[in-house]
């Protein structure tokens, strides 16, 4: 239960950071750090606009897409303490019901036949493809490594020891940031601000949401990037207690929120037809993983 | 209970050729719901574990016939007893358009009887003999389902193509029944038993290989699967769902069978499993990505999903061999559930193509569009037997897929450095098919039902009528039972996995190991999601109350004609993909190149072809029969000459043995220099 | 029971191929057809047993015979709507089924039989219905399809005989002269 | 005395290969019949009274008389031409047939078996080959059917071979006799004749692969 009201909270500053640190590392003053927040409270506000060509799904998918993000939360843990679920192979249940969820984004950004949107679809989806075995290797890795199938159990008693784990754990860190990237479509892989229909990933897919719906999708946004965070936390912090898993949380939190702002600030987008190439490496990183693991296990023989 | 199964049969069959041709149906109809009550009733006492057995006094040829439906065939026949019953409703009225095709009919339905029959005959015979007559009737009366258009070349082309290769898989089979009878002498199946644990493990594993080779053809495995994607098509809609519902499983019963008959090393057998079936999962479904047929699509993922239902079994069997108990059974059960799940969302992607096809008379996907409009109900099935196919919760794909992923990560406790290789690749590829098929299938959904219609038809396209979605809704209905209510389904199948792990009967109330706890609290889970999003929906709709909601155009950025040929067409929706499959599979592109100043109007399109199926049979048939012209001239019709040949073979037939033994003293003589 | 079905699907045949009205002709296929599946079940359930002196159930043998057999039916019922729709006349109609009849009967014959010269009187037999069928629609494509089938039968039947000579010289150098294929006893 | 008829047979072979007209044939195949009716009537002296005279009958009756009688009738009513129209010249022909009969000899020289008459056995063979080879050289159908004919009588000295200890092969082979130059003949009387006028076997090649 302490995870997933840890996950709201820091969704709620998650993306007002980095706009935040965007913002300094341009040399202005930018908005508050409660911006964007506000921002999804005016927008659940407002009125919608359908287009005439959508049908059901397209009003039905964001309430899915949410749904979805939210479930996958649940069971996230917190490093000594569970999530509100936890059971054995319960990743497989948070990677497809983030899969239920894009599925419904990708055929909503269809279903207004709008030709940018349908681009931007077929991107996440190739996309989001790549990006899964990557993420099932890098859990595979530590189930092996503890012996556990839950994030739980693997985060509970994965202790971080000798220097090859450390470099484990950097090396995990970095693939779930680039996954979180890519799921949440940010730098390298998408430039949310591009304002070029032709290039965005995401943003383009929902260019018909609004009102509400459209509250609910940046909403999403907020919940994954905490989500992902969480999970990067719970590799430092899953055998300490509470006292300090709690600021240490926060920080890695923090600290992500500000990684992502200052590769969107510093660091180019790549071409659209590099992704796949970049995603794909991303596997053959959790592959180094396994094999590190097999190492410590002294599999090798 | 066997005669008056055999009865009701007999005299459905009689009753279709004297009835008029719209009672035929209805006496299919009927003749199917006895057939599948009863048979019900026995499979069901099977499951719960009193096997029904009964053994038939033969001739002295094929020896007494033992039938026998223990879980196994239980399971099976459940399985094609609601598959095909859906299928013969479905069929009653989709095939109401044919009416005047009368013999066709007849034909049809009496097939459809015979079908279904040697479907339960193969799921519970115990004797080879019997087994493989029943294997060629169902083969043979496929067939007659198959080409029921046989006006149209391609159909019939298609339909001798699954013919010659059902006759190839009917060889194996009997090149693995023949060795076991003529070392043993006998066709019942304990002979095979009986031999694999005399003979020595390779000779098992030959025999198993052997019996894989003819299952794996029916089934469709890579690279034995280039039937599959022209049969399916070709079809009418419901025997494409009663076909890869069913049918394909019977390779899989097959296999199944072989594998609790035969006593061999479960650890060679489970690899070589486990690698042909992650192969076929991930070209399956790299193929199905690319088409534009939407029956074809289909038709590529069953390949697809019978390589996921391979994972499973390639997993059972490794666990029996390294005696890792929970292994062999998750496998087993998710491999058993996953035959399940496919029948049911399989035949109900076919039922709805059948009625996208009956309503615009194309499966063209680039053609097709918007028809949520028009066929919402129909529209909304596909989404949901969609959604299951993809493994998305909370459906009962997702299930299957989950108890299989259980398994591999159950596998990763007593791995070899080996078998960790194997874990790794079977992750990357079971999540790698999971990816693709969402790709492939959100392609599908959106461009033949979403979005504006890209083609002018002829007739208006209405909702197809209430009868036919009927057995598509008892489909979704079971479907999302499983989905939400797995453990009764886990439970039915402790009987039938107990064959295969000689366990004490497992009861999942009590067992904290692996997936199989997790599946108690899945349920809650998606419970809760259901709630969650219903919850979401309702805030939605106090919000909305009394705030503005409009309609209006696309936003086109800034520019919005009408959306119809802007519009995401298929191709360019897996254009990206395509690209990076390109060495792999084999997509030819026909497209003009814009030279003028004012270009006229261009075409474009795209072609895929199967690859494996361009080197494995195109290929070696090109050759073949550019070898065997080189004999034409033999055949000129000149009687002469037939009998030239004649006297060329006596006098060849008289000359050699004088020739070899002229040869012989020569080489004699030499010697003994 | 042999002896009976031989006996009664030559004579079906004669009767055939003497009457000329279409009922009584369809009646007498449809007896025909149902006269050699119970034969074939009849056979089946006397395996290795031999009747009549030269003819023997044996596993090959049962085997052509029961692919015969499941092929007659379609063949049968094919000829039939074949027939009907060729608009032939009663004499041709008479004569097509009483050689088909014909033949299939002295294949089934030729199968069981266990005696080289039996098997070559009936595969004679053969020929002779077979050409008959060969020649059902006697035009000039027909009527070569015939000479040409005769003419190669012919002498390959004569070979055939040539071999049963050299087969008897033979077996009179190792001092039998019995051409039967295997004796009842060791089957 | 039946060497002496055996070796006219294989005389009457050689004068076949070089004979000009049809009509000669039938001529040959006259002589081959009384050639067989005396070997039949010197050879088979040990089998029953009524089964000998069945033999002596086919052969005096059927192959003597009847068959020659019958094709000189063919020839006339279907018209055919007096010429025997060869693909190879006699000369040819008249080698070949030689070889033939050579070679016979030497094959049957290599065999060891007290049962068989080696005379007998040559004459069969040889009549044999040559019929063949005659069908397979000649240009009219009607000679194919007298090659046919002439393989019957090579058959029927083969058989006498064994006729002493197997009448029944003997009547077998008189059934084949029968029955097929009855069948060949038959169908050449009826329908060929009528259907294609010049009775020459390139009109008879429709059916073929390609």
């Amino acid at each position: 239960m302490l995870s997933i009201i840890l996950i709201l909270f820091s969704s709620i500053f998650f993306a007002g950071f980095i706009l935040r640190t965007k913002s300094i590392a341009s040399g202005r003053k930018g908005p508050g750090i409660m911006q964007p927040v506000k921002d999804v409270i005016r927008l659940f506000k407002k009125g919608t606009i359908y287009s005439e060509t959508t049908s059901i799904i397209f009003r039905i998918g964001p309430v899915i897409y949410f749904s979805s993000v939210l479930m996958a939360c649940m069971v996230i843990p917190f490093g000594p303490y569970k999530g509100i679920v936890s059971f054995d192979g319960d990743f497989v249940f948070f990677a497809y019901i983030l899969a239920l969820g894009k599925f419904f984004s990708i055929i909503s950004a269809m279903d207004t036949g709008s030709s940018f949107e349908g681009m931007g679809a077929s991107r996440e989806a190739l996309f989001s493809m790549f990006a899964e075995p990557a993420f099932f290797i890098l859990i595979g890795s530590f189930a092996l490594l503890t012996g556990n199938t839950s994030f739980f159990d693997i985060f509970s008693t994965l202790h971080l020891g000798s220097s090859i784990t450390y470099t484990l754990g950097g090396l995990a860190a970095f693939v779930l940031v680039m996954i979180a990237m890519i799921e949440n479509s940010r730098m390298p892989v998408d430039d949310p601000k591009t304002h070029l229909e032709l290039t965005m990933i995401h943003e383009v897919m929902v260019l018909d949401n609004s009102g509400f719906d459209l509250g609910l999708i940046l909403t999403a946004g907020y919940l994954k990037f905490a989500m992902y965070g969480a999970i990067i936390a719970d590799f430092f912090i899953g055998g300490l207690s509470v006292s300090f898993a709690l600021p240490l949380f926060l920080f890695i939190q923090l600290l992500f929120a500000v990684t992502v702002g200052l590769i969107e600030s510093f660091m180019a987008r790549f071409r659209m037809n590099h992704n796949p190439q970049f995603i794909l490496a991303l596997s053959s990183v959790s592959f180094l993983i396994f094999l590190g693991v097999l190492l410590v296990l002294e599999k090798f023989l | 209970m066997i005669n008056i199964l055999i009865a009701i049969l007999i005299a459905s069959v009689i009753a279709i050729l004297s009835v008029n041709v719209k009672a035929k149906g209805i006496v299919t109809l009927s003749g199917v719901i006895l057939i599948a009550l009863i048979s019900s009733i026995v499979a069901v006492k099977a499951l719960l574990g009193h096997s029904y057995g009964i053994l038939l006094s033969g001739p002295a040829l094929f020896g007494n016939v033992m039938v026998n439906i223990d879980p196994l065939s239980a399971w099976f026949i459940l399985t094609i007893n609601f598959t095909i019953l859906t299928g013969a409703i479905y069929g009653f009225n989709y095939m109401r358009k044919y009416i005047e095709m009368k013999s066709e009919l007849t034909l049809h339905c009496i097939a459809y009887l015979l079908a279904y029959f040697a479907l339960l005959g193969i799921c519970s015979v115990q004797n080879g003999f019997i087994f493989l007559l029943f294997w060629e009737l169902m083969a043979l009366s496929l067939f007659i389902l198959v080409i029921f258009e046989h006006d149209k070349p391609e159909t019939l082309r298609a339909g001798l193509n699954y013919l010659v290769q059902s006759h190839i898989s009917i060889v194996f089979l009997m090149l693995g029944f023949i060795y076991v009878v003529y070392k043993t002498g006998s066709y019942s199946f304990e002979a095979i038993s009986d031999f694999s644990s005399q003979q020595s493990t390779l000779a098992g594993t030959t025999l198993f290989l052997c019996f894989f080779i003819g299952f794996a053809i029916k089934a469709g495995f890579v690279p034995f699967h280039t039937w599959l994607p022209y049969a399916h098509p070709a079809a009418p809609s419901h025997i494409s769902g009663i076909m890869s519902g069913v049918v394909i499983k019977i390779g899989i019963y097959g296999i199944l069978r072989m594998l609790l008959l035969i006593k061999t090393d479960y650890t060679t057998i489970g690899f070589i499993i486990l690698f042909i079936s992650l192969i076929t999962g991930i070209y399956g479904v790299m193929l199905a990505t690319i088409q534009h047929d939407l029956k074809k699509l289909l038709a590529y993922h069953s390949v697809e999903n019978i390589g996921i239902i391979g994972i499973g079994i390639g997993l059972g069997c490794i666990g029996l061999g390294a005696t890792n108990k929970w292994m062999a059974i998750l496998g087993f059960t998710g491999a058993l559930l996953h035959t399940l799940n496919h029948s049911l969302f399989k035949s109900l992607l076919f039922f709805s193509a059948g009625n996208v096809l009956q309503a615009t008379h194309t499966v063209n996907i680039e053609r097709l569009g918007g028809i949520i409009k028009r066929m919402p109900q129909t529209s909304l099935l596909f989404l949901v037997a969609a959604l299951a196919i993809c493994g998305l919760p909370p459906l009962n794909g997702f299930i299957s897929e989950f108890l299989i992923f259980g398994g591999l990560y159950n596998w990763l406790y007593s791995a070899s450095l080996l078998s960790l290789i194997a874990i790794v690749f079977s992750l990357g590829g079971l999540v790698l098919i999971g990816g693709l098929a969402l790709l492939c299938f959100t392609k599908a959904f959106s461009v033949v039902f979403l979005g504006n219609q890209r083609s002018t038809f002829n007739s208006e396209i209405n909702e197809t009528g209430f009868w036919q979605l009927i057995p598509m809704y008892m489909t979704v209905i079971f479907m999302m039972f499983i989905g939400l209510f797995p453990s009764i389904f886990i439970n039915a199948l402790q009987i039938p996995v107990n064959q295969f792990t000689h366990d004490v009967v497992f009861n999942l109330n009590l067992i904290k190991v692996g997936a199989l706890d997790s599946l108690k609290t899945l349920n809650w889970l998606f419970l809760g999601f259901i709630l969650l999003v219903l919850l979401i929906l309702w805030l939605r709709k106090i919000q909305s109350r009394k705030k503005l909601i409009e309609r209006g155009l696309t936003w086109g950025c800034g520019y919005s004609p009408s959306g119809v040929k802007l519009q995401y067409t298929a191709n360019s929706f897996v254009r990206s993909y395509s690209k990076l499959a390109k060495p792999i599979l084999d997509i030819e592109k026909k497209e003009v190149e814009v030279v003028e100043v004012f270009p006229s109007g261009k075409h474009y399109e795209t072609h895929s072809y199967d690859k494996i199926e361009r080197i494995l049979i195109d290929k070696p048939i090109r050759y073949m029969s550019r070898f065997a012209e080189l004999f034409l001239f033999l055949q000129n019709g000149q009687l002469q000459q037939y009998i030239l040949y004649g006297i060329i073979f006596i006098t060849s037939i008289i000359c050699l043995p004088l020739i070899i033994s002229k040869i012989l003293s020569i080489l004699h003589f030499l010697n003994n220099l | 029971m042999t002896g009976i079905y031989l006996i009664s699907a030559f004579v079906i045949a004669g009767l055939i191929f003497a009457n000329r009205n279409s009922l009584i002709n369809n009646i007498l296929i449809v007896i025909f057809g149902i006269l050699q599946t119970a034969f074939t079940i009849y056979s089946c359930y006397h395996y290795k047993s031999t009747v009549l002196e030269y003819f023997t159930f044996d596993s090959l043998g049962l085997l052509l015979l029961m692919t015969l057999s499941v092929i007659t039916i379609p063949a049968l019922l094919h000829s039939y709507l074949y027939i009907k729709r060729h608009d032939e006349t009663p004499s041709s109609r008479a004569i097509y089924f009483a050689a088909l009849i014909f033949l299939i009967a002295s294949i089934t014959a030729a199968y069981l039989a266990n005696h080289i010269a039996v098997i070559w009187i009936f595969t004679e037999m053969t020929t002779l219905s077979a050409s008959m069928l060969i020649y059902h629609h006697r035009n000039k494509l027909a009527l070569e399809g015939t000479w040409k089938y005769v003419f190669i039968c012919a002498i390959s039947i004569t070979f055939v005989f040539i071999g049963i000579l050299f087969l008897s010289l033979s077996l009179q150098h190792a001092g039998s002269n019995d051409l039967s294929f295997c004796k009842p006893d060791a089957l | 005395m039946t060497n002496v008829l055996l070796i006219i047979f294989i005389i009457s072979l050689l004068y076949v290969s070089i004979a000009n007209r049809i009509i000669t044939y039938v001529r040959v195949l006259a002589l081959q019949g009384v050639i067989l009716f005396g070997v039949t009537f010197l050879q088979l002296k040990d089998i029953q009274t009524w089964n000998l005279v069945l033999i002596l009958l086919e052969t005096v009756v059927f192959k003597a008389v009847a068959v020659p009688m019958f094709l000189g009738y063919l020839i006339k009513r279907n018209k055919i031409t007096r010429e025997t129209e060869p693909y190879l010249p006699h000369f040819i022909s008249l080698i070949i047939i030689t070889m033939i009969v050579v070679i016979t000899i030497l094959l049957a020289n290599s065999i060891q078996d007290t049962h068989l008459d080696k005379i007998f056995f040559i004459v069969s063979l040889s009549t044999l080959f040559t019929g063949l080879y005659f069908i397979a050289s000649r240009k009219k159908i009607i000679t194919h059917v007298m090659g046919y004919l002439m393989i019957e009588n090579g058959v029927f000295v083969l058989s006498l071979a064994v006729g002493n200890e197997m009448p029944n092969l003997v009547n077998l082979g008189i059934m084949l006799d029968v029955f097929a130059s009855v069948l060949i003949l038959g169908i050449f009387l009826n329908k060929i004749g009528d259907v294609f006028k010049a009775v020459d076997v390139d009109q008879l090649s429709n059916l073929k692969d390609y």
